[in-house]
């Protein structure tokens, strides 16, 4: 089967987490769509390692979920801190650094 | 002496003057005048050295700096360098000793923190001129504004801060523009030469594109026109020198500026000679335009300090204007102008500093009758207007007229309008002379403005005789100057036009 | 020796002027002996020139290189010559006594000293002017003149009208110096040199249009200086200065630096037509204008300086004729400096009687009370007026003759100015000397002291004899020919036809003004009912007037408009543009708003425009 | 393939993550009272042990590293790890200048003597602020001196960041240098609201352009099968057509993009700068844009070398927006922190310069630009820290009014370093400047440093607006204070006054360090 | 159409579906599980690439361990807190969504712009080494070693993060209950203090509970709360509001 139709489902998925980051405000579901793009882009890889043969794309399919792990847990620990200080998950409501 | 002996001096002195123990205000200014003296008479003595036949850089010295670049320090002196840094290290002193008490009647900062970074100045005013590295010339070009900078930002008048800053900001962006252009002739003295250089007579040799010629071209003489300063590249002069206190103005407009025009005939000329000769009708149709607006302007001043200012705008306008003649007369006259423009200058910035600190202002209308109350002063003050005016049998007269001659003989339509010019300058020196120091004075005036005093007597009575003494003698300075714009002719490949009736002209010379 | 003839006088002014208040006391003593010892040097160098022969007489004396630059190269040389010669001996001679006569008129001034340091500097400017081998040279001597008449004029600085004037003097002047730089510039590039000799030698070989635009640019400085159509306004005003300064700069010597100007560079004239042309139109034109100013004026210095303007009128007129006139321009010259040094003299005379006060209507009846003022006055009058012998009659009468050997047009004008100036001087001399007194309260005429009648009687003297003794035993022709060339006049209406003519002329016009103004009383203001040209004289003509609409307040305008311009125009740009630059920065920070996921919004646009710019660029 | 593991090339690194771990275990074991002395040994001493190393590196022709690139042998070249990183010049370089700028910001971070209260750091970060629990640990003195061992991580990943040969050894170096700073960037003792909120948008903004950067790799990865640098190179000169080379390349371009700030990835710069405490932000400031800037020449220089017609159009758009919009914004910053933010902004499109020239001048260049930057915005930064009222650091520029009077030496060094920042000669930011402006116009960028040029005139403008007010404005009545540092600040202010006084005017030792480093190894 | 494009279109769609059902609910909690449903599709796709390996642990890491911490920290967040769905950023949503779609286009436009030639296939890579997860293994702890250390620091980073951020350590020693006992009696309220909201209208934790005289308990307010009330005026920075 044709690669492209994975690379391009992958495209539309880390489109969609893309839009995810933009629209969504709670901070959670930002991360969710973070999490989304590295799934589109493990996929991409994992199809392009079977397209062209090699297994370095798993190898990196690997790399990606361990590393997503350890920024989730960093990126969780924050959301938290920031939830416990201000009682709200809102990604809009720290926004007192600006202009 | 070496030229970066030279420069060592003053260095030394601002360190030491700097080192002074707060409060020992007096020995800040005695060690500081020492200084200068010094380097005057160095300066003058290396001057008198100059060989007379040779127009190309003597007292050379060069040392390896940043070999990466090309770059050393490399520095050198022709006959149109040394005699401004001459003018410049003569100023120095006089300034010291006309704006002795600057500091205190500015009534902010500190004494020996204006003596230091005057003789700072003073280091960069040498390195400049004497630089034969364009990088290194780069660099003191940009290295002259800080000192320049503290001294209006932090002894200047009550609009000090917007006067500094305009300053700065139009000398860094004119800098920035020359700093693309150098990089650009380095980058094509690369691809010429192999390995990139600065050095000046390696850059004059080069054969640049006329299309990459013009680009740099415009590159340099924005950041010069800037300096000059020439219309309409100007309006930061005024603010500056009427904010600075008169010594910081002196200084600025009759050294520091020379840079621009300096530039144009020690770099713009040789390096890019087709650029040169193709943009020179519009540079002197600019140069024109500067003879009559700075004029123009200065006749419209209220403000002393703005008025003579005004009118370095026009004096400028000559100087660019016999640079781009390309005419011995032209360049030499040019090369004149700016020395004695130095002085002229000079010496109405520190009449009018003398005018100023007396009645605690600046303004043509609050002064009048100053003739009656203080005639040394005003006869003073009238000789360095005369001197500023071109008054024949001064210094100016002979350059202004070496200017208009030289231009004349290349075009004519420029020399004839800014002939018209000379009237211009009558009338604004005469009638703010008139207004200041003519008719009865008032209660203020007779009651503030006392007559001159020794110390300042002392600075500005060996500015007007040297006036004088160039005025009568300028063969001296031109002896000098004049092997130099030959070598410039040549380099540039011009000649001077031979007049309609040949055979005669070669007679003269002996003198009849 | 030559040098000295300078030297001395700028010693002086230098010794004075540095000198300060330790030489109040004998300052003044100190000037007149400088300048009367340069007056005995010239004249030793006159008998040294005499003993020549006359191909010899001139003489050069090269200082030092002044001013050397490529083939530009002017020399800082002296040349005496017969015509320089003429000039040496009337500027020394009559500053010269000038000097005694101030030491009286100026006895109480308390800037005595300085007045005389400014006497001395300008006799040195002066001799420096005639003296110069060159253009250029002669340039310093000419702006020095300037300067001190600046001095001069304006020494009664706390007088605004005076300082006002001494500027204005200076500025007109700078006009015409503008003619004598674009002269100086066109001799170099096209001559090749700018020195008398080289450009009397190469002129022959220059191109006709550059000849006569040199021409042309002569005439205009000549009109600066000596006040001709249409630089003449100055004149007037500068008798706000005191009145030996009067007599000197602006009646005698440098007022005439015009005229030695045009007869200086005569190869140029020589070659060009139309420029000598263009000199005999102006000449002709200020003759009368000045004449026509000086008939309605009260102001006696004022009706005086009016005169000048029309006797170096003739002057020029004389210069513009070409070989046949630039002997009697110079004859004229000398003649006039001699009766009207001495008719100023006079006239500071009866201003010191009179309290200063300056006003002819004031007068009446001096011929009593003062009467060697009135003798010496009257001589020169009749100078002036050209009655035979007098000083005036020979040089006026040469000129009228040669004019109408030129044109019977220029002829007729010299003759109506002739009347002209019998009237306005006949009306000078009744209202002042004749009549009944009309003094105001507290005012009782009295003799002038004799350090100030003495050199009035020498000059009167000199007006009486100046014109037999130049014609007859100098033989100023003879003696000026090897400077200004062989002339053989043609005289189309004979001498026997043309004096008799002229002088008819003369006595009526003295006529008229003799039953206006003598047989019926003078009223002590002036009318006001009078006619446009009254009007228009006593408005010197409207020169002011015309110069305030067409120079001073277009000037002023543009001015104004530029500062306008300089501070909202490019000012305003560079700071528009930093404005500009501010307003978007400060737009532009809005977009920074504090919000996550506009950011990303940001980078999302951002990764979309690098995906554009790169595909574009596979276009 | 060849499974060696080169200790000795990548000791550095080695030795940075280790030292993370031990100092891990001492945060575990150690009593709390010893632990900042051994934490302080263990730091300085790591840092100089890694620098030793780094000399030594580039000291030694190592036997294994054959000249990869044909005829051009000079300088050090290695590949190590099995190809996972590369031993170079400008590697080592790099590493090098990472690890002094890292010293020195050790020096900012140990600093306890400006704050009354401790260290820039929260006494607890995970107290809430302004609870009592926050008032209780302040009060008795605790530290946080777990910022240790996440700076000495953060050093490794950067360590490994600019020398990482691959894809995927390249994304996860990028995580371990940012996860630290994520964290650290929220740790600020003051106004720790503003430090959680710079440390969440870091992160979310961080972990969103990763998400590029890896999604970029794996389309690289799809059209070339190969993750390594080299391999890629020499694939995608067969493969020009491919749509897909061009998304990856882009995507990757906007990961690391965003980590140099680079417009329009900048938005975080301010945000987090500002709310960071700032001996991270100055640390951040300098060595996160080496590492990153080192990381995208050797993507651009090495993988893409070939496309380079591709992706100098897209580079140039970025490089005049970032000088343009940086110095244009810097412009009506009111907050210091947050116009040097912006300066960084426009610095980063100069430094972009040197990557468009795309030659070796263009590589030396931006590595003495990267080391001069990087010690001038750490001394920057450090001053920055002195100045301070009761509520912490003021960084109001209207506070800074008249600082010259009440303290001319500390004003005196903050104007050297605007002016270095500012380019003006003899200081460091101009020799760089210079540098790299030349290597654009030889690269034929020439309208790229004509808008340089414009830039740096309205970026002069908001450096001498500071001047101006330091030096010529009368101090406001109730200012703030210049605190006089402990040795540890001072020293770090001095050291980077010093190297930004020699780069202006001897630089000629570096010039030929970065002339020597060469290129990078294929 | 064989049994991988099947399973493609399925998964694929699905996934999409999941993806898209994320971004839509409103509620967190509903997104999260439409993560981990478009993330086992993905494992399936995974399976369907010779990729056995990295299904199962995108199963056990990802759907497992990942989405469930993620769960976890939503609950502690809040699990009914759900986005309004107004939008507080103006055009947010609009440019937004029309930028997903021109990068997407622009994405998509690109991977399909040139046909993949055809596939290689992991059959011989594998069989290098054996099996799939050999292969990998080899990888890992051959070319990719370097990484596969650096990891370890990434993974100490996080664990020391999540500690410093939210381990809350004590600064006073354990109180006994003899202690606690004590010091409840002397303070005047023996029994416990009202929770917030008790009594109230709403039983927000914001909402001061009602004491039996229908006055407020300020008492019944977490202390952050007030803490937040003092830290939001007193910490925000004059900057900032400009």
């Amino acid at each position: 089967m044709n690669p492209n139709y994975y690379i391009a489902l992958a495209g539309i998925l880390f489109t969609i987490g893309a839009l995810g980051v933009l629209i969504r405000r709670n901070a959670i579901i930002v991360f969710m769509s973070v999490e989304m793009m590295l799934n589109a882009a493990n996929l991409a890889f994992v199809a392009a390692a079977r397209e062209t043969g090699t297994l370095d794309g798993q190898v990196a399919a690997f790399f990606v979920m361990v590393v997503a792990a350890a920024e989730v847990v960093v990126g969780l620990a924050i959301i938290v801190t920031i939830f416990r200080s201000r009682r709200s998950a809102s990604i809009d409501e720290p926004s007192l650094l600006k202009y | 002496m070496s030229l970066t002996a030279l420069m060592l001096l003053p260095l030394i002195g601002a360190v030491v003057v700097f080192a002074l123990p707060a409060g020992r205000d007096l020995l800040a200014k005695q060690v500081a005048l020492g200084f200068g003296l010094v380097v005057a008479v160095a300066a003058v003595v290396m001057g008198l050295g100059m060989d007379k036949s040779n127009g190309g850089l003597q007292y050379v010295e060069k040392y390896s700096w940043i070999p990466s670049f090309g770059i050393s320090w490399g520095l050198g002196v022709d006959g149109i360098s040394i005699v401004l840094i001459v003018m410049a290290a003569v100023m120095v002193p006089l300034v010291f000793i006309a704006g002795w008490n600057d500091v205190e009647n500015a009534g902010r900062g500190t004494v020996k923190g204006f003596f230091s970074l005057m003789l700072l100045l003073e280091v960069f005013m040498i390195g400049v001129f004497a630089a034969t590295d364009l990088f290194l010339f780069y660099v003191f070009f940009e290295a002259m504004l800080i000192p320049i900078y503290f001294l209006i930002g932090r002894f200047g008048g009550p609009q000090r801060a917007y006067a500094a800053m305009k300053f700065l900001l139009y000398s860094l962006v004119g800098g920035l523009f020359m700093l693309a252009a150098l990089i650009g002739l380095y980058v094509v003295s690369a691809r010429e030469l192999g390995a990139g250089t600065f050095d000046y007579t390696a850059l004059t040799q080069l054969h640049i594109d006329p299309a990459t010629q013009k680009m740099l071209f415009l590159g340099f003489f924005f950041a010069f026109a800037v300096k000059a300063p020439m219309v309409p590249f100007h309006t930061w002069l005024p603010d500056a020198a009427a904010e600075s206190t008169p010594g910081t103005a002196t200084l600025l407009v009759g050294v520091l500026d020379k840079v621009g025009t300096f530039g144009m005939i020690h770099y713009l000329l040789p390096i890019f000679p087709d650029a040169s000769k193709y943009f020179a009708p519009a540079i002197i149709t600019l140069a024109v335009i500067s003879i009559f607006y700075g004029a123009l302007l200065a006749i419209g001043q209220s403000d002393m300090m703005r008025l003579v200012a005004f009118s370095s705008v026009s004096h400028f306008g000559f100087i660019v204007m016999g640079i781009f003649a390309f005419t011995s007369q032209g360049l030499s006259g040019s090369t004149l102008y700016m020395v004695n423009h130095g002085f002229s200058t000079g010496a109405l910035f520190l009449v009018v500093g003398y005018l100023s600190s007396r009645r605690g202002s600046k303004n043509i209308a609050d002064f009048g009758g100053v003739q009656k109350v203080a005639p040394i002063m005003a006869g003073v003050f009238l000789l360095a207007g005369l001197s500023s005016l071109a008054l024949p049998g001064m210094s100016s007269f002979v350059s202004e007229f070496l200017v208009l001659v030289g231009t004349f003989s290349e075009y004519p339509q420029a020399a004839n309008i800014a002939t018209v010019g000379i009237v211009l300058a009558a009338f604004y020196i005469l009638w703010m002379y008139q207004r200041t120091m003519t008719g009865e004075p008032s209660q203020e005036v007779s009651s503030t403005v006392n007559e001159i005093s020794k110390r300042e007597l002392v600075a500005i009575v060996p500015i007007i005789a040297i006036i004088i003494a160039f005025g009568l003698f300028p063969q001296g300075l031109l002896n000098i100057i004049n092997p130099t714009t030959k070598q410039v002719q040549s380099t540039v490949q011009v000649v001077d036009p031979a007049p309609a009736v040949q055979g005669l002209a070669s007679t003269e010379g002996s003198g009849s | 020796m030559t040098a000295a003839l300078i030297g001395l006088p700028l010693l002086g002014a230098t010794l004075l002027l540095l000198g300060g208040r330790r030489t109040n006391t004998w300052g003044h003593f100190l000037a007149v002996a400088m300048s009367a010892s340069s007056f005995f040097v010239g004249v030793a160098l006159y008998i040294q020139m005499l003993g020549r022969s006359a191909e010899e007489r001139a003489v050069g004396q090269h200082l030092f290189d002044w001013i050397a630059v490529g083939t530009f190269n002017v020399p800082f040389g002296l040349h005496l010559d017969q015509l320089s010669m003429c000039f040496v001996l009337l500027i020394t001679g009559v500053g010269t006594l000038i000097h005694i006569y101030s030491i009286g008129y100026m006895e109480h001034d308390p800037n005595r000293r300085r007045f005389f340091a400014y006497l001395n500097l300008f006799v040195a400017a002066m001799l420096l002017l005639v003296l110069a081998d060159n253009y250029l040279l002669l340039y310093v001597g000419w702006e020095g003149v300037g300067l001190a008449s600046y001095l001069l004029i304006s020494f009664w600085q706390h007088k605004p009208s005076a300082a006002v004037a001494g500027k204005k003097a200076f500025i007109v002047n700078r006009v015409g110096d503008v003619g004598l730089s674009l002269a100086v510039m066109l001799m170099f590039t096209t001559l090749g040199t700018v020195t008398f000799q080289g450009v009397a030698d190469a002129a022959g070989q220059g191109p006709s249009l550059k000849i006569t635009l040199i021409g042309f640019a002569l005439l205009l400085a000549a009109c600066g200086k000596s006040a001709q159509f249409p630089l003449q306004s100055w004149l007037l005003d500068a008798m706000e200065g005191p009145t030996p300064v009067s007599a000197l700069i602006h009646a005698a010597t440098m007022v005439t630096a015009g005229v030695y100007l045009i007869i200086r560079a005569h190869a140029i004239f020589d070659l060009s037509q139309d420029a000598r042309t263009a000199v005999v139109v102006i000449g002709a034109i200020t003759l009368l204008l000045g004449a026509f100013i000086g008939t309605a004026k009260d102001d006696i210095k004022k009706g005086l300086a009016g005169s000048t303007m029309s006797q170096i009128g003739y002057m020029i007129l004389a210069a513009g004729l070409g070989p046949v006139g630039y002997v009697f321009a110079i004859f004229h010259l000398l003649t006039h400096g001699l009766f009207k040094a001495g008719l100023f003299l006079g006239a500071g005379s009866v201003m010191h009687g009179m309290h200063d006060d300056v006003n002819m209507r004031h007068y009446g009846a001096l011929r009593t009370s003062m009467k060697i003022t009135y003798a010496t006055f009257g001589l020169g009058f009749l100078a002036i007026i050209g009655i035979p012998p007098f000083a005036g009659f020979w040089s006026k009468d040469e000129i009228i003759s040669a004019a109408f050997g030129q044109n019977y047009l220029v002829g007729l004008a010299t003759l109506i100015g002739a009347g002209v100036t019998a009237f306005y001087m006949t009306r000078m001399m009744a209202m002042t000397f004749f009549g009944e007194s009309r003094w105001e309260d507290g005012v009782h005429p009295h003799e002038s002291s004799t350090v100030m009648t003495a050199p009035m009687m020498i000059l009167a003297v000199g007006s009486v004899f100046g014109g037999l003794l130049l014609k007859f035993v100098g033989d100023i022709e003879a003696w000026l020919e090897p400077v200004t060339g062989v002339a053989h006049p043609t005289h189309p209406i004979s001498a026997a036809v043309l004096i008799p003519v002229t002088l008819l002329v003369v006595a009526s016009g003295a006529g008229y003004a003799w039953t206006k103004y003598a047989q019926r009383p003078v009223p002590v203001v002036a009318p006001t009912d009078v006619s446009i040209l009254t009007r228009a004289a006593r408005a010197d003509a409207y020169g002011d007037a015309i110069n305030e609409a067409v120079f001073m307040r277009p000037g002023l305008h543009l001015t104004r408009a530029l500062t306008w311009f300089d501070a909202k125009g490019i000012d305003g740009t560079i700071g528009g543009v930093s404005a500009a630059i501010g307003g978007l920065s400060a737009r532009a920070r809005r977009l920074q708003n504090g919000y996550t996921r506009s950011y990303a919004l940001t980078m999302l646009g951002g990764a979309a425009l690098i995906a554009f710019v790169l595909l574009l660029a596979r276009l | 393939m060849n499974n060696t593991f080169e200790y000795a090339a990548l000791a550095p690194v080695v030795i940075l993550l280790s030292a993370g771990v031990i100092s891990m275990l001492i945060e575990a074991f150690a009593p709390r009272d010893t632990r900042r002395a051994l934490e302080l040994t263990l730091v300085f001493a790591t840092l100089a042990v890694a620098f030793a190393y780094v000399g030594i590196n580039m000291a030694k022709e190592i036997p294994g590293g054959a000249p990869l690139n044909g005829g051009q042998s000079h300088g050090i070249r290695q590949l190590a790890a099995g190809g996972a990183a590369a031993i170079d010049g400008p590697g080592l370089f790099l590493q090098g200048t990472l690890l002094l700028v890292a010293f020195v910001a050790a020096l900012l971070l140990a600093e306890r003597g400006i704050d009354p209260q401790g260290d820039a750091f929260a006494a607890r970060a995970s107290t809430l602020p302004g609870s009592e629990d926050e008032r209780q640990f302040t009060a008795q003195g605790w530290f946080q001196t777990e910022i240790w061992p996440l700076f000495l991580f953060s050093v490794g990943g950067m360590l490994l960041f600019v020398i990482a040969n691959d894809f995927l050894t390249m994304f996860v170096a990028l995580e371990v240098l940012s996860l630290p700073l994520y964290l650290l960037a929220g740790m600020a003792r003051r106004r720790r609201l503003l430090s959680q909120e710079a440390a969440l948008k870091y992160f979310v903004l961080g972990a969103f352009s990763s998400a590029f950067f890896l999604f970029g790799s794996a389309l690289i990865y799809a059209v070339t099968g190969a993750l390594d640098f080299s391999t890629i190179n020499a694939s995608l000169g067969n493969v020009t057509q491919d749509g897909l080379v061009l998304a990856g390349v882009g995507l990757i371009a906007v990961g690391l993009l965003f980590k140099v700030g680079a417009v329009p990835f900048h938005q975080w710069t301010p945000d987090v700068y500002q709310g960071s405490p700032t001996p991270i932000t100055a640390f951040m400031a300098a060595a996160t844009k080496i590492a990153a800037f080192g990381a995208m020449f050797r993507v651009f220089y090495v993988a893409f070398s070939g496309m380079r017609w591709d992706w100098r159009p897209m580079m140039w758009v970025i490089a005049i927006l970032s000088m343009l919009i940086g110095s244009v914004i810097a412009v009506t910053q009111t907050d210091i922190k947050r116009m040097l933010a912006f300066s960084s902004v426009a610095h980063t499109g100069f430094i972009l310069l040197g990557l468009i020239a795309t030659s070796g001048h263009g590589l030396s260049a931006t590595l003495f630009y990267l080391f001069a930057y990087g010690f001038t915005t750490l001394g920057s930064f450090a001053i920055v820290s002195l100045v301070r009222d009761a509520s912490g650091e003021a960084t109001h520029l209207s506070q800074w009014a008249g600082l010259g009077k009440k303290s001319p030496v500390v004003a005196t060094v903050f104007a050297f370093f605007l002016l270095a920042l500012a380019g003006i000669p003899l200081t460091s930011g101009f020799t760089a400047k210079f540098a790299i402006f030349t290597a654009a116009i030889e690269g034929g960028a020439t309208p790229l440093v004509i808008v340089a040029v414009v830039a740096s005139a309205i970026a002069a403008f908001f450096y001498a607006r500071v001047i101006v007010l330091m030096f010529f404005t009368e101090p406001p009545v109730d200012g703030p204070s210049v605190v006089v540092p402990s040795s540890l600040t001072s020293a770090a202010i001095a050291i980077s006054a010093v190297i930004t006084l020699i780069l202006g005017v001897f630089p000629q030792p570096i010039l030929d360090a970065v002339a020597n480093a060469g290129l990078f190894v294929r | 159409m064989n049994g991988e494009q099947i399973v493609f279109w399925i998964c694929g769609i699905f996934a999409v579906v999941g993806a898209l059902g994320m971004i839509i609910s409103r509620k967190a909690v509903h997104s999260a599980l439409w993560v981990a449903f478009t993330m086992i599709n993905l494992a399936i796709l995974y399976f369907s690439q010779q990729a056995a390996f990295l299904g199962t642990t995108q199963i056990v890491v990802y759907t497992g361990a990942v989405m469930m911490l993620f769960l976890f920290v939503l609950m502690i967040v809040g699990v009914d807190s759900s986005d309004s769905l107004i939008e507080t950023i103006k055009g947010q949503r609009l440019i937004g969504t029309l930028l997903a779609l021109a990068f997407g286009g622009l994405l998509l436009g690109s991977i399909t712009s040139v046909a993949r030639p055809t596939v290689v296939g992991l059959d011989k890579a594998n069989e290098d080494y054996g099996t799939n997860i050999q292969g990998l293994a080899h990888l890992i702890f051959g070319k990719y070693l370097l990484a596969f250390e650096v990891t370890s620091a990434l993974l100490i980073t996080a664990a020391l993060g999540a500690m410093v951020l939210a381990h809350r350590e004590r600064w006073e020693p354990r109180k006994t209950q003899a202690e606690q006992m004590r010091e409840r009696t002397l303070s005047g309220h023996p029994t416990p203090l009202p929770n917030p909201g008790v009594l109230a209208r709403n039983n927000s934790v914001a909402t001061a509970a009602l004491l039996p005289d229908g006055t407020q308990s300020q008492e019944s307010l977490p202390t952050a709360f007030k803490a937040i009330a003092s830290e939001d005026s007193a910490s925000k920075p004059n900057e900032v509001t400009q």
